[in-house]
């Protein structure tokens, strides 16, 4: 047609001017040098040399802002990073990433970094050298200094790969074997049962082959284990055959949000009712393996009723739960957080498993994982167990030398382990820091180390999604912003140099994962994808290997269950939920800013703290969204705005993790509160780890008020069809079963 | 119509020369009211300035808006300014076709109103635009990049309607006073000799001028007419051409007309009151004017009430449940009070004008016709607000009560209006002088007929037929319609 | 042979007219009605009984520009928008008539309204110098009666003016 | 502006979208959003940010409603009988819908919002004058403007060397919005181009899609029979065209819907209804 208009007539009209959207992004001149009116667009469009559009080109790597390990892609152009995505070869995610993934970039480039290094001079820190930095280091640690035994104390996030090779290394030559590693998000009383009870404590989880998927807890879609892993295993699972998914939790999560059924149980009761479902089911002889009787003996006191006076759930949604179990299976049962972190955690994670032996999940379901064949590859899990420890020995002065990297015990410590105060009985500690976080801050000597993007290492994830086993590397995706930063991996080289000559031959870490990669057993080296190139070549391309690795069954073990709810008589009639969720983590990520911005999946709140509570408490207290209330445990408390939904239990009080950083940059400092600050000192009896979900408070009215920030107007549809809810049976009719 | 009055339009036993004399002297002397007023509007006017610089380094965000609320008070108040407009030169221009002697000694303030109200209205648009510094995008120039605006727009009608109703209203109000100018060239002295013997165009007032004049002043009032409603109808399709509950009316251009009449006559009401104070017009403004005025406005706020009704229960029998849904939320949600207020206003207070007493006694007609335009403002506020605040998409409501920064904006648009009005009243005759002789000229024609003739109905008939023909064949003056 | 402009006030339209009335009688010489030229504070209505209709063209100026403007209008906006085809927006057509009828109507006006009061202005006579008679009473309350005689009448018609209470007579040379 | 042009096409020019509309497009870009399997966690949303240069407003600007969020999830609780919100939140990924018959696109007094060739309903910030008609005539409310100059405190160095050099920084007074990620179907297009190939479904992918870990979102070419967009809008019965749909007699419950369809906006977006097992 004579007047058709296309993108070049519009372009020659508004010109570059009204390229605005309609040009953004055109990556070679050659797209806009054209058959028609050539001259006019070329004037218009050609640019500058130096400002011909570049390309972006996509390299691999690895996620470290959570343990999960998830495979990225940046895009690099111009020598800059722009933006990251999953990387689909990588087992873990597949080509997906979530918001913290996105996020590494502002982690990268954030403005709060820390340049150069600083020293302790007097009471405050100061800029110094690299070389006064390393001769300090030297003179405090070196093989001259004295400095052996246990005095000497590393303590970290989870890590795993060549990292946590040299950490062993470090501290072996030291001879200390204080190496604590803490996580405040962990699985470890998860782990520990399931290494008792199954023999493998960090089991494959098959998602996609379960009916119906019954959590105890466990917010697996948002902070459980490998949280993108597990999204892209629930799709699988809600298409198809369209699982059902059950979550019993004190306060919604993002899992909770997503569940067909949410059963707010009685906070610390999980147990009883995981043991009442599995009575039931025995009473009606639906267990799918034989259950010794003195399991049944000890299961049957469990009744029904009373396991409806213990959690509070009527007895007709437990029926309906344990019949759902049974005719919708195979079945796959899962505890998390709110279910771990009691004092008697491990017993309801045990009644929780059990569910799963009853129903004949082991080898269904739950299946042994590929562990990576070389072990000091593996993933030292964090845990709170070590945090305690930590307090312990900083209180007993049993520290000289203090290592930290990738944690931050001052900030998620409880405030009556006294972690900050005592730290400064520390003659002599280093931090191996990106950010000024507050136990970054307290160090003699903080070493700044390159962030993700800049730094080499190697990680093994903890969760094994995969039946071969992952090594997934971490290279640099661009120079190094601050010239001042330097690599983790090179400053512990430089360390252990100092005491063991074998590392000398390595001129920075770099080149020391090259030799150790390439060295890794044959088990590993041999079965290599593409074998065709070389391991280290290939890893740098795939971002991954994967090691095929023979697993043995699990070996479930059925053992008598006893759970005991605790009974309370302290004046706090509440129960403490601090939360975690996808986004601020447990605080590590409150210094970025789109993490800040965007609002938390259940509440919407944005930037800041607040407390959630159920109508009734709120109707009872007297407060409205946004009122202030204070929240007082026996070891402190905090004060914070509500919101009120129905998606938390009457009893149960949650103050999300996160904020209430007293430093850590412009972005999270002075924002909100930690509820973690004012938990008890509360152990879970037979992992030792510390109790989060255990401590008991009292709410009141603060009589204060002030606009809550969060997104969206109204909390209704208000009759629109915005999201419209069917049942699955319609669904059925519609669209088959598959 | 002015059958029925115990006093007269006007004294007409009033010299000429004293009609003279005294409007001259009005523009001499005023009260020391004026002067207070006037530095009370610079002030308002001052601070508006200071607003708009703010907001213009800034962005618009100072002013408060969000993402519902794009628009708020600016627009609200634009379509404020633009119904004021609609008194003046309307009422000049209908009365004049019909007639109505007595619009003749407070038309020329009332079109006064006319171009400044539509002068400040002209600035909200600009006010309220993201990047005020590319306004010109919105006429139709040729450019190199043969890019256009979208005339589709209702905001580019307004661009149109605004500029050819500006531009004709003035013209009307000049060509107005052209007589007067030629006055004042012979009666005053100094730099005000010179401007008017400028703006006269050398008028000698002979029987040549005179007649081209009485048919263009004619012909423009029968353009003026349709063009202030076109004007009217335009701005309400700034809503009505829009998908948002609330807007989506299809009464909303006579409605917005009915509502600009309304406030056009209250402000009217306003300004007689003024003037008649501060420049002693008293024999001139004359009470019997101020009723006619009243009732007038009482026909209108009537009129006005029952477009409300239409609106309302079509809204509610209709079957659009966001339409349903604001509505409802105006007279309960957030807003309801300022809903209830100009309800009040505009529907209850008139009704104080039927009470004779109250129409003649000046203090209590201040305060009444405050009141109506109170009411009228509340009006556009209620259209723009409440729609926005709860329109189609739950997520997205919110309440907004503007920044200061848009306070001060609005309220100085009033100082920026009462000044460019002052000023005019103190340059130019308030009152027309050619046309108060004309009336006095008449009446005293009237009086005599009426003594004279005792074939009373006969000449009314006559009278009658020759008014009625006036329109069609010029020439034949329509002087027994009075 | 030179002719004279006479200028003669009189207090009001009724004294006025009787002299038009005379002049109607040919009771002076040298004097058509035609001729006369009235000078009023105010228009008086009968005027044109009076002095016998004269022709007012304004309105067929007026109808030209209400034409130009509206079919201006109309190949104005088709024609940019036809040239600017970015702009179906909305599903909606490239020349939308509904929307363009209302600036057609805007432009219509817009013109006819300027082109009648230029005309006007040149119609009647503003601005062009006739003559230098002139009296400020004119704007006050008198009635001014201008004549263009030829200087064998002018004592007659003075006269004439004088007995019929003109309060005042001036005159020029033209 | 000649008139042979007018006279020649005046009938062409009378077309709209009843009968096809003016345009003949190459592409008409569409989504599906698969609410059973969205989980609302906000991966879609990070990815538009670092994609689009999005500007982060702090909390006092977030406050005031003042937010950039092209992609928002908003979460909804309603008909909530007894305690406790046993169904779980509802959750609805709300973006730019790029309707076929957009309602903003005819009121911009200078065109600067306008349909592209691709089907796409474009901003062009440059001819944008800040009238926020666009924004006051969107009944989703997912045009978003610039209330201030955000960059001047939204990214802070370096932070700034993150913004993507393919879509520039708005500045204050220009309305902006989802673009289902232009400059990727720019550089997929140019791509091949330059391959001399048509493109094929999956060149494209918007950001949100690519990070969405559940793959709720499915992105592609509506016009193009083969991509997995038109083969479940063909699944779900949902068709372009601005009019209120009727599904046929044999599967009328299928899931798909468009938000609003009853406006005749001819939304791009299908979403799919969320699914709860009642019987649980």
């Amino acid at each position: 047609m004579s007047v058709k208009v296309n993108r070049r007539k519009f372009l020659k009209m508004l010109g570059w001017g009204g390229a605005g959207t309609a040009l953004t992004g055109c990556d070679l001149p050659t797209t806009v040098t054209l058959e028609e009116g050539k001259e006019e667009v070329v004037s218009y469009l050609m640019p500058e040399e130096y400002a011909i559009p570049g390309i972006g080109v996509w390299y691999a790597s690895t996620c470290t802002q959570c343990e999960a390990g998830c495979g990225l892609h940046g895009r690099v152009r111009e020598g800059r990073v722009l933006k990251v995505e999953g990387n689909p070869d990588s087992p873990v995610n597949h080509g997906k990433s979530c918001m913290m993934g996105q996020s590494t970039v502002q982690a990268h480039y954030n403005p709060d970094r820390i340049t150069s290094p600083m020293m302790r001079k007097g009471s405050t820190l100061q800029a110094v050298s690299w070389d006064e930095a390393m001769s300090a280091l030297t003179s405090k640690i070196g093989p001259d200094s004295g400095v052996k035994g246990d005095r000497v104390g590393m303590v970290t996030g989870t890590v795993s790969g060549h990292q946590a090779v040299i950490i062993d290394e470090l501290l072996a030559q030291v001879g200390s074997k204080n190496h604590y590693v803490h996580e405040v998000i962990n699985t470890s009383v998860w782990s520990s049962v399931c290494r008792d009870m199954l023999g493998d404590e960090m089991p494959k989880l098959n998602f996609d082959k379960a009916g119906v998927i019954l959590s105890f807890g466990a917010d697996f879609l948002g902070t459980w284990i490998s949280p993108v892993h597990n999204m892209g295993e629930y799709a699988k699972f809600r298409k198809g055959a369209r699982g059902s998914l059950i979550q019993v939790e004190p306060k919604m999560t993002l899992t909770g949000g997503n569940a067909d059924l949410w059963v707010p149980a009685k906070p610390g009761t999980e147990g009883a009712l995981a043991l009442g479902i599995a009575n039931f089911i025995l009473e009606r002889g639906w267990n799918a393996v034989d259950v010794p009787s003195s399991v049944g003996k000890s299961l049957s006191q469990y009744t029904l009723t009373a396991v409806e006076k213990v959690t509070g759930v009527p007895v007709s949604k437990i029926k309906r739960i344990a019949s759902m179990l049974t005719e919708r299976g195979p079945s796959l049962v899962i505890a998390g957080a709110s279910t771990e972190n009691h004092e008697n955690g491990y017993d309801a994670v045990a009644s929780v498993m059990l569910l799963n032996l009853v129903m004949g999940n082991i080898g269904k379901t739950i299946e042994a994982s590929a562990k990576f064949p070389e072990k000091a590859l593996r993933a030292k899990q964090g845990n709170t167990k070590d945090l305690l420890l930590l307090a312990k020995a900083l209180k007993d002065n049993k520290l000289d030398v203090l290592f930290t990297y990738n944690t931050n015990p001052a900030f998620t410590a409880p405030a009556v382990l006294q972690v900050s105060e005592s730290l400064s009985g520390v003659g002599f500690k280093v931090a191996f820091s990106m950010f000024p976080d507050e136990t970054t801050l307290q160090a003699d000597l903080v070493l700044p180390i390159h962030s993700g993007m800049e730094d080499w290492g190697t990680h093994v994830p903890a969760y094994q999604p995969d039946t071969s086993s992952v090594l997934s590397l971490q290279q640099p995706l661009m120079e190094p912003i601050h010239k001042e930063t330097r690599g983790f991996g090179d400053i512990m080289l430089s360390l252990l140099k100092l005491r063991n000559k074998d590392f000398g031959k390595f001129a920075d870490y770099y080149s020391y994962l090259q030799t150790a990669v390439a060295n890794m057993p044959a088990d590993v080296t041999s079965n290599v994808e593409g074998a065709s190139k070389d391991i280290w070549t290939n890893m740098l391309q795939k971002g991954i290997v994967k090691a095929k690795v023979s697993t043995n069954d699990l070996s479930p073990k059925l053992v008598d269950m006893k759970f005991k709810v605790k009974q309370d008589n302290s004046g706090y009639p509440m129960h403490l939920v601090p939360s975690a969720r996808l986004g601020l983590w447990d605080g590590r990520h409150a210094n970025i800013p789109w993490l800040q911005e965007f609002p938390d999946q259940i509440a919407k709140v944005v930037w800041g703290s607040w407390a959630e509570l159920h109508p009734k408490k709120a109707a009872e207290l007297g407060v409205k969204n946004g009122d202030y209330v204070r929240v007082t445990s026996a070891s402190g408390s905090i004060e914070t705005q509500v919101y009120i939904h129905k998606g938390i239990h009457p009893d149960a009080v949650s103050v999300p993790l996160g904020q209430g950083h007293d430093e850590f940059g412009r972005y999270a400092k002075g924002r909100g509160v930690n509820p973690l600050k004012i938990l008890n000192p509360l152990m879970e009896r037979r992992t030792g780890e510390l109790a989060t979900h255990a401590t008991r408070v009292k709410v009141t009215n603060a009589h204060r008020h002030e606009k809550l920030v969060h997104l969206g107007g109204s909390e209704s549809q208000v009759g629109r069809k915005f999201v419209k809810t069917i049942s699955v049976d319609q669904l059925r009719r519609t669209e088959g079963e598959a | 119509m002015s059958q029925v009055i115990e006093d007269k339009v006007i004294d007409e036993k009033l010299e000429w020369s004293r009609i003279n004399a005294d409007v001259i002297a009005s523009m001499q002397a005023p009260r020391k009211a004026y002067w207070v007023t006037v530095f009370v509007c610079l002030t308002m006017f001052l601070c508006a300035i200071a607003a708009e610089i703010y907001q213009y380094k800034m962005g618009l965000g100072s002013a408060g808006l969000n993402n519902p609320h794009m628009w708020d008070m600016y627009i609200a108040t634009f379509v404020f300014w633009i119904g004021m407009s609609h008194a003046g030169t309307l009422l000049s221009a209908i009365l004049h076709i019909i007639h109505a002697q007595w619009r003749k000694p407070i038309y020329r303030f009332a079109e006064a109103m006319t171009t400044f109200s539509l002068m400040t209205a002209g600035f909200f648009p600009m006010i309220h635009l993201g990047r005020v510094w590319n306004l010109y995008w919105v006429l139709p120039y040729v450019s190199d990049r043969g890019i256009w605006p979208n005339f589709r727009s209702p905001l580019v009608w307004d661009a149109f309607a605004i500029s050819t109703y500006l531009s004709s209203s003035a013209l009307f109000l000049f060509i107005g006073m052209i007589p007067d100018m030629a006055i004042l060239r012979d009666h005053t002295t100094g730099w005000r000799k010179k401007l008017y013997g400028i703006l006269c165009l050398g008028w000698r007032g002979d029987d040549r001028q005179w007649r081209n004049f009485r048919r263009t002043y004619m012909l423009l009032a029968c353009f003026l007419i349709p063009l202030a409603i076109s004007v009217h109808s335009i701005v309400s399709s700034d809503f009505a051409m829009s998908i948002m509950p609330g807007w989506h009316v299809t009464t909303f251009p006579p409605y917005f007309v009915a509502g600009a009449l309304y406030s056009g006559c209250a402000a009217i009401m306003t300004l007689f009151v003024c003037l008649r104070y501060f420049f002693r017009m008293e024999e001139y403004m004359t009470l019997n004017i101020m009723e006619k005025t009243c009732k007038l406005t009482f026909a209108i706020a009537m009129v006005w009430t029952y477009l409300n009704l239409i609106e309302f229960s079509s809204t509610w029998y209709g079957h659009n449940i966001y339409d349903k849904e604001v509505l409802i939320a105006k007279a309960t949600g957030p807003y309801a009070a300022v809903f209830w207020t100009m309800i009040f206003c505009g529907c209850v207070v008139p009704f104080t004008l039927c009470f004779q007493k109250l129409r003649r006694h000046m203090p209590s007609m201040f305060v009444v016709s405050i009141l109506l335009n109170l009411g009228m403002y509340v009006e556009r506020w209620m259209i723009v607000a409440p729609t926005l605040a709860q329109a189609h998409s739950p997520h997205q409501w919110d309440v907004l009560w503007g920044s200061v920064i848009q306070w001060a904006i609005v309220f100085g648009s009033f100082g920026w209006f009462g000044l460019l009005f002052l000023v005019f009243v103190k340059l130019f005759p308030c009152v027309s002088m050619y046309e108060v002789k004309e009336l006095c000229f008449h009446l005293k024609h009237e009086i005599e007929e009426e003594e004279k003739a005792k074939k009373h109905a006969t000449t009314k008939a006559a009278g009658k037929a020759e008014e009625g023909s006036g329109r069609t064949a010029p020439g034949t003056p329509g002087l027994e319609g009075a | 042979m030179s002719r004279h402009r006479l200028l003669a006030m009189f207090k009001d339209f009724d004294d006025a007219f009787d002299v038009v009335d005379k002049i109607k009688a040919k009771e002076v010489s040298g004097v058509e009605v035609d001729d006369i030229n009235m000078m009023s504070p105010i228009e008086h209505p009968n005027v044109d009984e009076k002095l016998g209709k004269r022709p007012i063209n304004i309105a067929y100026f007026t109808l030209a520009g209400a034409i130009f403007g509206v079919t201006f209008g109309f190949f104005f906006l088709s024609s940019a928008q036809a040239s600017f085809l970015v702009q179906p927006q909305g599903g909606k057509p490239v020349v939308p008539l509904p929307t363009n009828f209302v600036l057609m109507y805007e432009m219509l006006i817009f013109f006819a309204v300027w082109t009648t009061v230029i005309c006007f202005i040149f119609l009647s006579g503003l601005g062009q110098k006739r003559g230098t008679l002139y009296s400020e009473k004119l704007t006050v309350d008198e009635i001014g009666i201008v004549v263009e005689i030829d200087d064998s009448e002018l004592d007659s018609v003075k006269n004439f003016f004088k007995n019929n209470k003109a309060l005042e007579i001036r005159e020029e040379k033209v | 502006m000649s008139f042979k042009n007018i006279l020649e096409n005046f009938s062409y020019y009378r077309r709209d979208a009843e009968d096809g509309g003016h345009h003949d497009y190459d592409h008409r870009f569409g989504m599906t959003i698969d609410l059973d399997i969205c989980t609302g966690c906000n991966s879609c949303s990070t990815a538009c940010y670092a994609e689009n240069n999005l500007a982060v407003v702090g909390k006092e600007r977030f406050e005031k409603g003042q937010a950039m969020h092209w992609m928002r999830v908003e979460r909804y609780w309603d008909n909530i009988e007894g305690d406790y919100a046993e169904e779980g939140a509802k959750f609805l990924p709300m973006l730019c819908q790029n309707c076929g018959a957009a309602t903003c696109e005819p009121v911009c007094p200078v065109a600067a919002t306008y349909h592209t060739p691709d089907g796409l309903n474009a901003q062009v910030y440059n001819r944008c004058i800040g009238s926020r008609y666009c924004s006051n005539n969107c009944p989703f409310r997912v045009r978003y403007f610039n209330f201030w100059s955000y960059y001047e405190d939204s990214w802070p160095e370096p932070l700034n060397m993150q913004l993507n050099p393919d879509l520039t920084v708005r500045d204050k007074g220009v309305m902006e919005k989802c673009t289902f990620c232009v400059q990727r179907i720019r550089t997929a297009k140019d791509k091949a181009q330059r391959e001399e190939r048509v493109m094929a479904d999956g060149d494209v992918v918007t950001a949100c899609a690519q990070a969405c870990p559940t793959g709720a979102i499915v992105f592609g070419d509506t016009m193009d029979p083969g991509s997995r967009v038109s083969k479940l809008w063909e699944k779900h019965q949902i068709h372009r065209g601005p009019f209120l749909q009727k599904k046929d007699k044999t599967n009328e419950e299928i899931r798909g819907y468009r938000i609003f369809d009853e406006l005749s906006v001819d939304p791009s977006i299908m979403y799919l209804e969320r699914v709860r097992d009642t019987e649980v």
